[in-house]
């Protein structure tokens, strides 16, 4: 009944993989200031697998947890996988979100296709 | 924990608490019955409207006990509506920073035909008593303006609104919620025809609340009902809650003299402290503010977060970020303030009492920096922002 | 001293006033902030609505937290006449004994334009279903009958008229207020749809109350404001007094059981002993009663002067005499079942809990008798009904 | 504050003439019973002064409270005097009334004045 669950808490107060890859092969953002949620994902590609994965976030609690358990889930996994991350996976695997944050995790699938996309325009290839 | 939201609630002062549980065990009769344990509870209920009347500068009779601000912001309005309605004036002046239980009941009044002129409270969050004046038509029933800001603290010329009113023979409602027992308070000398307070803002309980209403004013019912209160708000009164609200606020009252310069002092060091994070902003006139509010903008960093890591650190404080409140907006106060979306998602309100030290004003200070520099360290924004991709607003 | 006006309200509990004494001193924050104090507030919030919905038998997002009987009351039926209205259906069904908080909003829609049928309660103070029934028009939008009346204690056919309304498709609301932690109730088996219940008439606090509302039926806002109670209340929440509330119901309800069969028996005990009194009569059905409800009419006397003489000797009791309501008419219950303005204005209702004894039962018996005889000793009426110059009507 | 002044409840409590008149010189009846308050006096005049007086009452506290101090107030007098009697001289030698009790006052000095009226009848004198 507490606003978040533990795992949001968790990910939110200890962030995984916070910050910027400098020489991304893919970089996705989304969201905007008005409604305040920005995310930004740096991908690092190697072999169609997520050797890397990078995060900065403008926004409440569970848009830092959400973002962070998404580059969790992606991290070492083939593209191919990585194309099919749903929101839904990404609330699951944080022991839900509150009905009027879903939107959070949304973004978070968002940027990470939007990322996905970066590289695929980038690198000519298609997953 | 250092608690800095006393403009969300306050903690029940001991002597309100002992005042509830003593009606409550010692004088828990109807006052509406006719024994002698009911008369000695309806003698209770008539000092407690005899004191708090004392308190505000009117008569007993022209207090109405409600179960909060809400209630009372309701009726008031809603009553004045009626009457201008009978008289053919359906015109309401009030601000566009009022709170939800005014600009709500408003809104409802628009559908019902009336036509609703929100003043602008500029970049300092006060009103203009001229620009009010103007606004003012020969079909203006009611002008309803907040006493103080529940976000930013900002303290409204009252006086000055009430001498205008009065002057054009317009009902004057101030939705004073914020404002009682924090600021003296005389409803005569600022003529104000109808005042609304509530309990728990002023370290009384939850659920109870009055309204003043100027002797010849004639109220609506809002819940219909028994006899009760003049037969003008029917329900059997909540008479541990009514003695320890007037108790609360003959405590709060009696206080105000000696707590202000505490407070004021340690909430300009709050506000010196702040000032010296970058891209900040304090919102609301530093003038005419309640003694306890603090509320700034940062530049970057969004509000929920903020305040979630503050609470790891011990400090409870507010936000008007859109996360808050479940909806998508930020604080329609900082819009109407003229701050933009992305810099009122960030912001902070802290409200103090007369129980915070200086200690705790240093410790809010670091961990208020601190907090801001580390979300500000992986927000996107603010990359482009520092990067010079984006110019400050700040 | 022996209270027997429980209908009028009731003492806290000791549990009740300790649930209430540890959020007021553990959890007086705000349920709508975000920091751990605030999150405490609102998970002990859901767990009350948890607890009374489960004691009801609906859901929790079913109930909505009020400031007692007479809000619930008015939302209620304001809300079911707003989805009649948008249907273009304006009548409603109701009794003509309800509580003032029913009969006033019903007043209020009527000279909206709404068409209101009271129904008749007999003499025995009983709605009767097929009357009911054929009441319901095409256009009715609702149906509101109390569960009990809080005067004579008569217990209506909730569970029939629910049936015959699901059937006609009609809302059903039922002012609860002295049913509710008396006797069982599960909505979803009685086929309500809307219920009212008040705390303090169940050993709770004074100030809160609950509106049970079926899930589908829109609620219209009595108290514009916040977003709480999914934005249908505004208001900051009275965590005290609803958690004090839940604590009284769970005690209430699960003590119906072993309370019951010893409050009827000495009711029963009491109501013998007072048949006794010549030219007396008992107000309401005997069988379809609360537990703990007494009514009598005496002729020849008056209800006040009845009511003080017995304070004191102790008793505490009510009476529906014109005198102790201010108003000119006796009890709109008593005329509604058929007692003519003279005997109507003789009445005493007794309404006693589990904590009385045969021994008060004896002593209220023996002092009642002693009252009305001399009351009637000096009563220029009783001499002219004795004399045979009148006759008597009981 | 309390519902009624200690000079009503110790007038209802304990009211002084209780009783009737059998051979009275003049009897007033008035209220009804729909209201809630009948007040009957019985009066015995000699030489022009109230010998004796007693009275019955159907009512609440303060109408039991005001016939009672009524019969005290003109007992001994003489009748020009009690002519002169007003429900205001009853509720102040009451020390007050509620508002809206002072229709027993009323009924008080109508219940007086209609056993004078029956006096004057009776006796054929003028007062
Ligand atoms: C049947 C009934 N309905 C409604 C109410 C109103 O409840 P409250 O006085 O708590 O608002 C009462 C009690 O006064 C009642 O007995
Ligand atoms: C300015 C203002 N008005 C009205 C209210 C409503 O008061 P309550 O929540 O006690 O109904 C509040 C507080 O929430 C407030 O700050």
């Amino acid at each position: 009944m507490a606003l978040y669950s533990e795992k949001v808490m968790d990910h939110f107060r200890n962030p995984r993989n916070l910050g910027v890859i400098e020489d991304a092969d893919g970089i996705g953002e989304v969201g905007n200031v008005k409604c305040g949620d920005i995310m930004k994902m740096y991908l690092k590609i190697e072999d169609d697998i997520v050797k890397d994965v990078k995060f900065e976030t403008f926004g409440c609690g569970s848009a830092i947890a959400s973002s962070s358990m998404a580059t969790e889930l992606i991290k070492g996994k083939p593209l191919s996988e990585v194309k099919k991350l749903t929101n839904k996976a990404v609330a699951e695997a944080l022991d839900g979100l509150p009905d009027y944050k879903m939107h959070c995790s949304v973004l978070a699938e968002e940027a990470i296709q939007s990322a996905l996309e970066d590289y695929e325009k980038r690198s000519g290839k298609k997953i | 924990m250092i608690y800095a939201d006393n403009a969300a609630t306050t903690r029940m002062s001991k002597a309100s608490i002992e005042a509830m549980n003593f009606v409550i065990n010692e004088v828990w009769g109807n006052p509406s019955s006719l024994y002698t344990h009911g008369q000695k509870a309806k003698e209770l209920l008539e000092k407690s409207r005899e004191e708090i009347a004392g308190l505000i500068g009117c008569e007993p009779r022209e207090i109405v006990f409600t179960s909060g601000g809400s209630e009372s912001d309701n009726q008031a309005i809603l009553s004045a509506a009626e009457i201008g309605r009978k008289n053919g004036k359906m015109h309401i002046v009030s601000s566009a920073f009022e709170h939800h239980a005014v600009l709500h009941t408003l809104e409802k009044l628009k559908k019902e035909g009336f036509e609703i002129t929100l003043l602008d409270v500029h970049n300092d969050g006060l009103v203009n008593p001229c620009e009010l004046e103007s606004a003012i038509k020969d079909n203006t029933c009611l002008v309803s303006i907040m006493f103080a800001n529940n976000e930013i603290g900002t303290i409204q010329p009252i006086k000055e609104i009430g001498e205008i009113c009065r002057k054009k023979n317009v009902i004057f409602h101030t939705d004073a919620v914020q404002a009682v027992g924090h600021i003296p308070i005389n409803v005569k000398e600022l003529k104000v025809d109808m005042l609304s307070a509530s309990a728990h803002k002023f370290k009384g309980p939850k659920g109870v609340g009055f309204l003043y209403v100027k002797k010849g004013i004639k109220l609506k019912n809002l819940i219909e009902g028994g006899a009760q209160e003049r037969g003008k708000r029917g329900g059997t009164e909540n008479l541990p809650g009514i003695v320890a609200m007037a108790t609360a606020l003959k405590e709060a009252v009696a206080g105000i003299a000696d707590n202000t310069p505490h407070i004021i002092a340690v909430r300009n060091k709050i506000i010196e402290g702040l000032n010296d994070i970058p891209h900040s902003i304090l919102n609301g006139d530093i003038e005419n503010r309640l003694p306890g509010n603090i509320n700034f903008c940062f530049e970057g960093i969004e509000g929920e977060a903020l305040l979630l890591l503050l609470d790891d650190k011990g400090i409870s404080a507010s936000s008007g970020s859109a996360c808050t409140s479940g909806s998508l907006d930020p604080s329609h106060v900082l819009l109407a303030i003229g701050r933009v979306h992305d810099i009122a998602h960030g912001s902070l309100r802290l409200s103090i009492d007369e129980s915070i030290t200086e200690e705790d004003a240093d410790y809010i200070i670091k961990s208020v920096k601190e907090v801001v520099e580390y979300l500000r360290s992986f927000s996107p924004i603010w990359r482009e922002l520092v990067s010079g991709k984006k110019e400050f607003i700040l």
